[in-house]
């Protein structure tokens, strides 16, 4: 069913005097009629995850076309890869993709150990899915949020940010680092957990579930909100596989998408956790917050499970080679883990030299901000752009890195 | 995973079939084999998910080493269909028919590399560079390092010794 | 070029009128949308009392433009939330120019995201200040050798105050606001009629890297 | 050498013909040495010795002379090697120990003459002699360990 | 239960009923936001101060530190920085001295990414962080300081990221296998077995490059260089290197006496790279045939003009070979009969065998070297004949002459020099030693010759006269004494060798020595303490206290003219020496008495004769 007569608005605008797109889905707009506004829902926009701009082409108040515009954050960060020891890429790797850092460094770590086999120590491989998961409601507690603060709801997003904030705290006495931790070094990780580190964390996680509670009152059961999020940014079921739709976005679409249960990396085999499925699939923006909702509530008590069950103490730097001259013998790989928004991977080229050949990323945003959301937005009112913009999590530097 | 290889190799010319990982596959085909091997993937085998459309620049050998990394998520495995084009006038089919996503990734691959994917939908405008005038930069060709120190002025006033130089000049200098 | 095609209404483009008394009088409607006018050096004028006077007033108000250029934006979220909150330093966000006075340029600098922060920067009122966060602002930090990323800001606008940190901290921001304040309570933020003064040397600069300038010169 | 000592003087006039004495050994033996370096090392003993034989014609004429009594360190090297008579063909080890026993020797007469005679001045005097003559024997004997004992 | 209709605030478009439900606009849903009032009760959860109440965590990485006399500037940390943001700056008041190359690192904050990977490979751990992380300036150039040598309020904080409890290199050295204590006494075949090619390359990762070795090597090898090599497993291109500067390396990987090692950087915490070893792995895994080939000694430039060479031992050999290269045709007069001077007659089999000797001397039959064995300078043929014939004359005699002990009872059968005795050996006779020996001295050649005399059989003890800290001979050597059962007497002074009747030796009788320190600052001295004497029944004593130099075959005329300066030739920086062309090196030049720094000389002394040659045409 296409998307228009699923916005359940009570009385439909007449659209037959709207451009209709020909059999096969292209619209043919005549720009010059004057009929049409163009409006950049650009760069520095306070809706917007980051700086992307959408070129929207508006008739009335209703996004006919949509081109989304990224390469704001473009660092050429592949080429400069190809000018770094293996060594050095773990600083430069790390800065990719700048709410959610640690996926990028346990990326390039998978990789590089993968290629050169080194056997990451037991407490090691439990300090990065420690990390890795705080990283996630770190990001979580920015984004969910978010999708309240687009529709004008900005009280959720300073709790939740505040508590964000804690969580920084907690990275910056576990690695030396607020945001970007440089942690998670090839070969293991980069120090112990410090005493009362983990009564300090299971504080914020108490916090974080009574942020839920409050959250869910605020925001998921709010009339306005339920009334703006349900049916808009309708993502048809079926698109999941022709878009290559991944995480929290596949998952309110009804499929099981989730690299910790599928390919199981690091210690996730031996936690029990069950990702949490939108089973009538409705897929649209209220049931992706419900599922970003469920994933940090899943989140806050995964990391308590990871407390309970890691080891005390134990090794945290396999045997790996000297920094400075790490040559890593030909080969390619691609390694694969669950950020927040979805399935994250590295395609990682060594030709036996110090200098890896090739470093790709493959960020779950390059699809859902591009090819999806342009089309998405046809027939989307002006006001939801945003809204669908951030409930789909899209972090441009991934796409642009 | 074998059986899936397998019925690859009966059905296309696979030249190297390389196992990174029990759950990952590299096979190399020929260049015209590629876009029928992964729709074969794609429809007979249940490699729904294309996870990415991505190059390695082999400079040397003078190919672009084209992927194509497709995941099946019954299997849970994924098998990449490699493919070496000639890098100098390097054209390639376009796959914008097998997914709705794919148009993204050809139309950065034209810009970076300047592989061009005739037919695919808006490849030749710009993804990230606006207004770029030089060779497409992600060629190994290309040097950074120098176009950054033209164009951008790093800031003057710094240089380095080289300790076992330094030690020369200072300790033994004549001999 | 073609983006600037879709702009331009047909008849907007330069056409030559005959006037009333019979003498051509060339209309170019693009004027109508873009001045080309150049900005001039607008020397504080009032007696030195009220001048600062005035700075201690603008010091007290810093309204920040929301343009989260490069990465250290993210470390901005914290100032606007109550635990560290600008808002009591009299540090606000803006969404628009207009009304702002203070552009925090936080961290890296594509060239894409440098001809919109020219412009932004270009329509701020007079009295405007720049703050730069983290060391790719001061010496191309970790892109030193990216293709599209700028090495020093100083060479295409003006700087007032730099904040060390690849991502500086959120109280190491509120630390600059500080220093920005003695600053401009000093009376030496001209950030303005420096740009005004060497407009030239900014603009060559800035058309060095942006090659596709479709807009004027400067964007009043 | 029972011979009294009276005055400052004698002492003096004994103390230089003893010093002009080893003059003219180390003097005889450049000349015979058949090693042109020997000939230049005892060269060199010689007018160090003529140095101290000024020094001591200095203090006679003017008379007056200080004395500290300060303590010379003796590290004994050359008190248990074994005693070498000069011959044309010594190597510089030799040449060393014969300087040091020759050293010795005279500190050993300068002190016991000190120890016999009565008078305050004069004992400070024969002291301060001999005092002198261990600071020769320990220049030869740190340059003996310094050089030849290198390796012990 | 739906809103009823007459709600006066409703839009009109949401008035009908119909849709209502669908849009289950329950009032429960519009009360429930009005919960987050409840925060007004709440306590504010703001930073009071935030500029002095937020100190960064202990193991923050905040700005750079630098403790300047611990860093030895060997540029680890400029090399591991991905961003280029270090850079080694020479600092006024720290000079240039071995081991530590006078420069600091200048961090520029205008790149650095606080990453602390410089920190955590510095090989010093000189390099921290404080937990300081606010620097404003308005102007940029200001974000460049040197940690430690410019003064910043957080130098002295603890808190910060200091060396974590890993390392990016592995400091400790790769084992390498030797004979057990107890086997090796019984025979001569060599102790140390070499590196295997991954034992090798292992070893060869450990290297940061930072070429602070190079200087502290006397003939200024190019070590980081054939390290890489090894590492590349390039050999060619590392025997290349080797002989560059050095045409011994199995030599000189066996009995180097390896300064290098004392002042490599990855030896301040580790171990220290085993430089010696790799040295000996590429000459050993190279094959002979080869070396002309890849050394490029097939196509020599012929016959210009025709050096002399008095003494085969290293420094001669060295000179010899680099003339060679240069075109020279060049002639050695060895007085004994075999080449290889203190390396053949000196030092013992187990520590240098007999076939690298010819191995590496071969290589110079190969390259048209004419060797005269048997022939002394002054016996067989006259210096000044020598010195007309040849158009330059290079002399590396050494140290023949021992210093004697000069104590009483020396003379007689019982007691030997340890040069002879070591020569004996070598030449394969087998000296009576009697069931325990007695060898006097501290330095190699003493420990030489109490391990030879163990391999003989005796019960061997070393008396030093000052304290094993102060004794010149490797550490090595030292604890290889100690291993095979041989036990050293500190700061004992022999004062006189015991015999019977029959002239033979009985004892020795030596008495302790308290240390006194040196006025002008030298090695503390011993002092005997009277009445401590003691007697130690031995039937050989062996005097192993030092060389002197030889020099009466040159004649007395040459001899004027010749200076020499206690006991040593005295050369100019081309070695040479106050003849206009006798060069000189060796034992008998350098006071360091080694091979290298013979083998240095010799290459000293090659480029100035052909400097000197060149000029006179």
């Amino acid at each position: 069913m296409s998307n228009s007569n699923n916005h359940k608005l009570l009385i439909q605008p007449d659209r037959s005097s709207y451009p209709q797109p020909d059999e096969n889905g292209k619209m043919q707009l005549d720009l010059d009629s004057g009929k049409y506004v163009k409006v950049w829902h650009g760069p520095n926009h306070p809706g917007v995850t980051g700086n992307m701009s959408l070129e929207l082409t508006l008739c009335g108040d209703e996004v006919v076309e949509a081109k989304t515009h990224v390469g704001y954050l473009h660092r050429g960060f592949e080429k400069i890869f190809e000018r770094r020891t293996w060594m050095q890429c773990f600083p430069t790797v790390v800065r990719m993709c700048v709410p959610e850092p640690d996926s990028n460094e346990y990326n390039l770590a998978a990789a590089m150990e993968e290629l050169s086999d080194i056997e990451v120590p037991e407490y090691a491989q439990w300090m990065r899915t420690l990390i890795l998961e705080m990283a996630r409601i770190t990001n979580l507690l920015r984004l969910l949020p978010a999708n309240g603060g687009t529709m004008g709801l900005g009280l959720g997003v300073q709790w939740g940010v505040y508590l964000r904030d804690l969580i920084l705290d907690r990275f910056e006495e576990l690695t030396g680092a607020r945001i970007y931790h440089m942690y998670i070094i090839p070969g293991g990780v980069r120090g112990k957990m410090p005493e009362g580190f983990k009564e300090r964390l299971i504080n914020n996680l108490n916090a974080i579930d009574d942020f839920l509670v409050r959250f869910k009152r605020l925001v998921i059961d709010n009339a306005v909100y339920k009334k703006r999020a349900i049916g808009t940014g309708y993502i048809d079921p079926s698109w999941v596989d022709k878009f290559g739709i991944v995480g929290p976005n596949a998952r309110a679409a009804g499929y099981n998408r989730d690299v910790r249960k599928d390919n199981p990396y690091l210690v996730y085999d031996q936690l029990d956790f069950e990702p949490y499925i939108d089973k009538e699939a409705a897929s649209d923006i209220y049931s992706r917050t419900w599922v970003r909702f469920m994933d940090l509530k899943y989140g806050v008590e995964m990391i308590r499970q990871i407390l309970d069950k890691m080891p005390k103490d134990g090794e945290i730097l396999g045997k790996i080679p000297n920094a400075l001259n790490w040559k890593i013998p030909t080969g390619q790989t691609y390694v694969r883990s669950e950020s927040s928004r979805g399935e994250y991977g590295f395609f990682a080229v060594a030709d036996g030299s110090e200098y890896p050949r090739r470093i790709n990323l493959r960020g779950p945003s390059y699809t859902h901000a591009i090819a999806l959301l342009e089309k998405l937005l046809v027939n989307a009112n002006i006001s939801d752009v945003s809204a669908i913009m951030v409930s789909l999590a899209t972090c441009p530097p991934e796409i642009e890195r | 995973m074998e059986k899936i290889i397998q019925h690859l190799q009966g059905t296309f010319d696979v030249k190297v079939v390389k196992k990174q990982r029990d759950d990952l596959y590299f096979v190399t085909v020929g260049k015209e084999q590629a876009i029928p091997a992964v729709t074969y993937l794609r429809d007979a085998e249940g490699f729904t998910h294309l996870v990415m459309i991505t190059v390695a620049d082999w400079m040397e050998k003078g190919v672009f080493e084209l992927n194509y990394i497709v995941h099946n998520y019954e299997l849970h495995a994924d098998i990449s269909i490699c493919t070496n084009i000639n890098r100098e006038e390097a054209t390639m089919h376009s796959a914008h028919h097998l997914w709705e996503q794919a148009w993204t990734y050809q139309r950065e691959l034209k810009e970076m590399y300047g592989i061009d994917f005739p037919g695919s939908p808006r490849v030749d405008e710009s993804f990230n560079l606006e207004g770029w005038d030089n060779i497409p930069p992600m060629r190994r060709e290309f040097d950074t390092l120098k176009y950054a120190n033209e164009t951008y002025f790093p800031r003057p006033g710094r240089e380095t010794h080289d300790p076992a130089a330094y030690m020369k000049q200072k300790l033994y200098p004549d001999e | 070029m073609e983006d600037k095609k879709i702009f331009t209404d047909p008849d907007l483009t330069k056409r030559t009128v005959i006037g009333p008394n019979g003498e051509d009088i060339t209309v170019d409607p693009i004027q109508d949308y873009f001045c080309d006018a150049l900005p001039k050096k607008h020397e504080p004028k009032r007696a030195k009392i009220f001048e600062s006077f005035f700075n201690w007033a603008r010091a007290e108000s810093i309204w920040v433009l929301g343009f989260g250029t490069g990465c250290g934006s993210i470390e901005l979220y914290p100032l606007l939330t109550p635990r560290f909150d600008a808002y009591r330093f009299g540090v606000q966000m803006r969404p628009t120019p207009r009304q702002a006075n203070l552009m925090i340029i936080s961290g890296y600098l594509s060239v894409k995201t440098l001809k919109r922060a020219i412009r932004s920067y270009e329509q701020m009122q007079n009295p405007k200040f720049v703050m730069a966060l983290g060391s790719c602002t001061i010496n191309g930090g970790m892109y030193f050798d990216s293709y599209n990323t700028i090495n020093r800001l100083d060479k295409y606008m003006p700087v007032d105050v730099y904040v060390a940190g690849c991502m500086p901290r959120p109280e190491a921001i509120l630390a600059g606001f500080e220093a920005l304040k003695k600053r401009i309570k000093a009376g030496k933020a001209e950030g303005a009629n420096l740009y005004a003064e060497n407009f030239e040397t900014y603009k060559k600069n800035q058309k060095k890297i942006i090659r596709d300038w479709n807009m004027p010169d400067y964007n009043w | 050498m029972n011979q009294e000592f009276k005055t400052s003087d004698e002492i003096l006039q004994f103390a230089i013909g003893r010093e002009q004495e080893s003059v003219d050994l180390y003097t005889g033996l450049s000349e015979t040495a058949r090693n042109p370096e020997m000939k230049k090392v005892f060269a060199q003993f010689a007018n160090e010795e003529r140095g101290h034989k000024k020094r001591l014609q200095n203090i006679q004429s003017s008379g007056q002379f200080k004395f500290t009594p300060k303590e010379v360190q003796d590290i004994k090297v050359g008190d248990y090697l074994v005693d070498v008579e000069p011959h044309p063909g010594m190597s510089y080890q030799e040449a060393l120990i014969v300087a040091m026993k020759k050293e010795k020797t005279a500190f050993k007469l300068y002190s016991n003459l000190a120890a016999k005679v009565s008078n305050q001045l004069l004992r400070s005097l024969f002291d301060s002699l001999a005092q002198e003559e261990s600071r020769h024997k320990l220049r030869f004997e740190l340059e003996y360990d310094e050089v030849v004992l290198k390796d012990n | 239960m739906s809103a009823p209709s007459w709600f006066p605030w409703l839009p009109v478009h949401l008035r009908s009923n119909d849709n209502f439900e669908e849009m289950s606009m329950k009032i429960k849903d519009i009360i429930t936001p009005f919960s987050a009032w409840s925060n007004i009760v709440k306590k504010p959860v703001t930073v009071k101060d935030p500029f002095s109440e937020r100190p960064g965590a202990d193991r923050y990485r905040g700005f750079h530190k630098n403790d300047v006399e611990a860093c030895i500037g060997c540029g680890s940390c400029e090399a591991v920085c991905e961003n280029q943001a270090i850079d080694l700056v020479p600092v006024d008041g720290i000079e240039t001295k071995k081991g530590d190359s006078g420069l600091r690192p200048l961090v520029d904050y205008g790149r650095c990414c606080w990453c602390a990977l410089c920190v955590d490979i510095c090989t010093t751990g000189s390099l921290t962080m404080s937990n300081e992380y606010t620097w404003i300036s308005d102007d940029p150039e200001d974000f460049r300081f040197i940690p430690g040598v410019d003064k910043k309020p957080w130098d002295n904080s603890e808190k910060g990221w200091t060396n974590p409890g890993y390392s990016l290199y592995n400091p400790d050295r790769v084992e390498m296998e030797e004979i057990e204590p107890d086997a090796r006494i019984t025979s001569f075949i060599e102790i140390v077995k070499g590196y295997s090619k991954e034992q090798a390359e292992k070893e060869a990762d450990r290297c940061v490059s930072c070429g602070i070795c190079v200087a502290s090597c006397p003939a200024h090898m190019d070590i980081p260089g054939y390290i890489k090599a090894i590492r590349d497993g390039d050999l060619e291109k590392g025997l290349q290197l080797l002989y560059d500067t050095n045409p011994l390396p199995e030599i000189c990987g066996r009995v180097c006496t390896h300064r290098c090692e004392e002042v490599c950087s990855v030896g301040v915490k580790g171990d220290a790279l085993a430089i010696r070893w790799l040295k000996r792995y590429i000459a050993d895994n190279v094959p002979f045939e080869d070396y002309k080939r890849i050394l490029g000694l097939d196509s020599l430039p012929e016959a210009k003009k025709h050096i002399a060479i008095i003494g085969a031992g290293p420094s001669g050999i060295s000179a010899a070979y680099y003339l060679r290269t240069m075109g020279y045709r060049v002639t050695i007069f060895e007085a004994k009969e075999h080449p290889g001077g203190a390396t053949m007659y000196g030092i013992p089999k187990y520590r240098l065998p007999m076939d690298m000797l010819e191995k590496e001397i071969g290589l110079l039959e190969e390259m048209g070297v004419q060797f005269q064995f048997n022939t002394m300078i002054g016996r067989e043929v006259k210096f000044d004949e020598l010195y007309a014939a040849y158009d330059a004359v290079f002399m590396g005699i050494g140290f023949e002459k021992p210093y004697l002990i000069a104590i009483e009872g020396e003379e007689g059968p019982g007691s030997i020099q340890a040069i002879d005795f070591l020569r004996e050996v070598n030449e394969g006779k087998k000296p009576e030693l009697g069931h325990h020996v007695a060898v006097i001295g501290g330095g190699n050649v003493a420990m030489d010759a109490a391990r030879v005399s163990r391999r003989l059989g005796a019960e061997v003890t070393v008396l030093y006269r000052r304290r094993i800290v102060d004794m010149p001979s490797d550490p090595e050597e030292i604890e290889g004494c100690e291993q095979e059962g041989i036990h050293i007497e500190p700061q004992t002074i022999p004062t006189r060798i015991i015999k019977d009747k029959t002239g033979k030796v009985t004892g020795i009788e030596y008495l302790m020595a308290e240390m006194v320190d040196d006025p002008k600052g030298r090695r503390p001295k011993p002092v005997p303490i009277e009445g401590s004497e003691n007697v130690l029944e031995v039937s050989t004593v062996i005097g192993a206290i030092g060389q002197e130099g030889y020099y009466d075959f040159l004649g007395t005329d040459w001899l004027e003219k010749l200076k020499i300066e206690r006991g040593r030739v005295v050369t100019n920086e081309h070695r040479q020496t106050s003849i206009e062309r006798l060069f000189a090196g060796g034992d008998s030049v350098n006071k360091t008495a080694d091979a290298i720094s013979a083998i240095a000389d010799g290459h000293t002394a090659a480029r100035g004769i052909d400097a000197l040659l060149n000029k006179n045409n």
